[in-house]
């Protein structure tokens, strides 16, 4: 099965192809679940002019933040800015483009764009600014906008385990957008906690069939915790 | 005397009833979890993808890889199931969680909200308030029924970007219960020691007062 | 958390609410993963007027077919009659409506039906009698035909283990339709081979989270297999 | 000669490169399973829901919940993985799928596919097919060139119920591989011992018959 194996030895050969002005969609929920090495390479190979599409632009100095830094991306489409200064600093000043996308508008743009899907009507933004410039069509009595789905050139996800063939799980609520930006990329990069012997997975339980990824990377991650917040005693 | 966050969120507990499934926002909503009535249970949905969330964890169960929508540390509940963003809403989307409850700047009489941008001012983003507002079966906003230079949040229409249209039914702020229908705010509680007139003084929006508003009970 | 407590004793309960006109959407794929007993008991209760959407419609004298010889359904939502000769038989003669729906379409429905998406555009279909009366729209020069989505008053669904909670998996391909039939019916009724304690599924592994149960039944399944083909020596 | 149904499948399979998804429709297209040149892999998709489907089972692997599209008892390899039906679709639709072969009663020079449906005679339904066609990159028919009352099956225009608009690029038949463009089937194989003037003889629609055809490689 060797024209299965998908697993890549470097980063460099993980990014191959990525390019000036091209669409990259990232995983990820704030600073969970993120695919930290494939993002430093980014920054790393310098491309700019990048659309990314993610739930978040990590923060000042970690995750998707870095790339900020130098002014590589030329436009986000995000559910939230956060508490990501310079995130929100190049927002307010016109240097970065900002598609604000519901959250759940955006997780369904990318599962409709790796699933044949080119448009769908949700009942989310309609009367708000989401909804401006969008056909709205009633069904039942109630209006609905049009939301069109989303592709990329790359996209980037952060698995907890794969096989060669490229079968992904994740751990916990590090899954989020990871499932659905594998889906949504021409070519689909995972970085994983584990690379392990294909039938490990259990063939029900895989997230991401292998048929969505192109290239398996092991990393190295800090999963740096955003809100560290205990119990009280 | 207006509320304290903790007991607008204890007054946000006794909406809820056995069996509920509920989305609780950040701030005051978030709280209203420590004051679920011991008879009964809710389960907690987090949009980021876990439905089932339990407490913040002690220090040896941290893990990375638990958080809930506010980004913080958390925990599952034994029972919980885990699932991905897309699936996570097409469970808001569809209808399928009870309540949900989240704070807001302003609210009208025509159940319109504005919760997440203040132009020129903060961009923060809707994240899922938009999503929840329009797919929630019942949604509950709470806040202070007037912001701290004493303006109210309780317009007749919204002025800030809207998050959801047509979609509130019920306020629960600091000073008082109300339903929102037929283009007026339905005053239907009073925190104690609140009057009637403070809350009118404190409502920009139409606010009908029936006969019947009767005293908090927390 | 007795008001999660989704377990009901005998199949009466399971239905309770069933009545006559009512729309029925049902999991499993041919014989594979159908909720037997809860079948039965509609066959049992003799309501009619049903409209059933199902990619198949059992075989003669098991599975969804037995709701046929006593005329109970009056209209099937299907991609595949089969070889079911009865079903074959009510079409031609006109006494069964039949929606032939494409496999992907009618998967496709039901989970926006469950999503809250009440339509959206999909290329199968266009230009053939399916895409007949249906709104076409072009999106980057290919032409899709809009359609809505399906939600039931009853959804019927067969798991392999669920806990007391609802929280479901499903075995192999038994699990097929059974997961977005779960998500679309105002009332859920889940048929199980095993009732297990909450927290034995692992969190992430949980196909069905118990939020689209309403009642789960320890079923009995004959699990009839409709083409035996064995490998060669 | 016209060729078996074994040789078809034969000339399909080498259609295939290492590491291809492939979607094979029942009948001769599930025969080129058998016949994958062993210096490389495919993978096949059952549109049912399983992806890494294996051969069939012998005697004391049966399992009822482990059946293909065709809902034949089959076994996974290892590695497979599996889903439910939307998940399935979503893969066919979306482009994920390199290859679907499938049958078809009519196919025509606009690459227009007619396989499910004879009015007043065959309701079978369309299952899978109509999406297969709407989302695979590549998609080959198989089929005899001609019914077996000698009436051709490539057409100027399709007389049955559509499958599909548009959408097949290759067909490979008992007599000839084609391949469909520009309103025409463009001949590029005819199979041993098959002459051209009985293909001409029996397409019904354009044919056209570059200099290069040269004899199939089975």
């Amino acid at each position: 099965m060797s024209g299965f194996n998908k697993v890549v030895d470097n980063y460099w050969e993980a990014m191959d192809g990525l390019q000036d002005n091209m669409t990259v969609i990232a995983g990820g929920f704030g600073l969970c679940g993120i695919p930290e090495g494939l993002i430093t390479q980014i920054k790393e190979m310098g491309t700019s002019g990048l659309t990314v599409v993610s739930n978040n632009c990590g923060v000042d100095g970690f995750g998707l933040g870095i790339l900020l830094e130098d002014r590589q991306i030329k436009k986000m489409v995000s559910s939230y800015v956060g508490e990501n200064a310079l995130f929100e600093q190049q927002l307010l000043n016109g240097e970065l483009e900002v598609e604000l996308t519901p959250q759940g508008t955006l997780a369904e743009k990318m599962r409709a764009g790796g699933a044949g899907i080119p448009a769908f009507f949700t009942a989310t933004g309609y009367g708000t600014p989401v909804g401006e410039g969008k056909e709205v069509r009633e069904f039942d009595g109630r209006p609905y906008i049009m939301e069109e789905s989303i592709t990329g050139d790359f996209a980037i996800v952060k698995a907890w385990k794969a096989d060669k063939y490229g079968n992904c799980i994740y751990r916990h609520t590090a899954q989020n957008f990871n499932p659905m930006a594998a889906t949504a990329g021409k070519i689909t990069v995972v970085e994983v906690e584990e690379i392990v012997e294909p039938g490990e997975l259990e063939a029900s339980q895989i997230h991401t069939p292998g048929i969505y990824v192109d290239r398996v990377i092991k990393g190295q991650f800090e999963k740096r915790i955003e809100r560290q917040v205990l119990a009280k005693n | 005397m207006a509320l304290t966050r903790d007991q607008i969120a204890m007054r946000v507990a006794k909406e809820f009833k056995d069996g509920d499934y509920v989305n609780l926002g950040i701030g005051i909503p978030t709280l209203a979890a420590n004051f679920v009535p011991e008879d009964i249970s809710v389960m907690l949905q987090s949009e980021n993808g876990l439905l089932g969330m339990g407490r913040y964890p002690y220090e040896d169960e941290i893990d990375a890889d638990m958080i809930n929508a506010g980004k913080e540390t958390v925990t599952a509940i034994t029972g919980a199931s885990i699932f991905n963003s897309a699936d996570s809403f097409a469970m808001i989307r569809g209808g399928h969680v009870d309540f949900t409850v989240l704070g807001a700047f302003e609210v009208d009489v025509e159940g319109n909200i504005a919760s997440w941008m203040i132009p020129g001012k903060l961009i923060k983003g809707m994240g899922g308030a938009m999503d929840l507002v329009a797919g929630a079966k019942n949604i509950i906003v709470t806040m202070t029924h007037a912001d701290k230079h004493g303006n109210s949040k309780l317009l007749q229409k919204c002025t800030l970007p809207l998050t959801g249209v047509n979609c509130i039914t019920r306020i629960i702020t600091d000073l008082a219960v109300m339903e929102v229908k037929d283009g007026a705010f339905y005053l239907t509680e009073h925190a104690p020691g609140v009057s009637i007139e403070e809350i009118k003084e404190k409502t920009a929006g139409k606010l009908i007062v029936p006969d019947n508003v009767t005293e908090m009970v927390l």
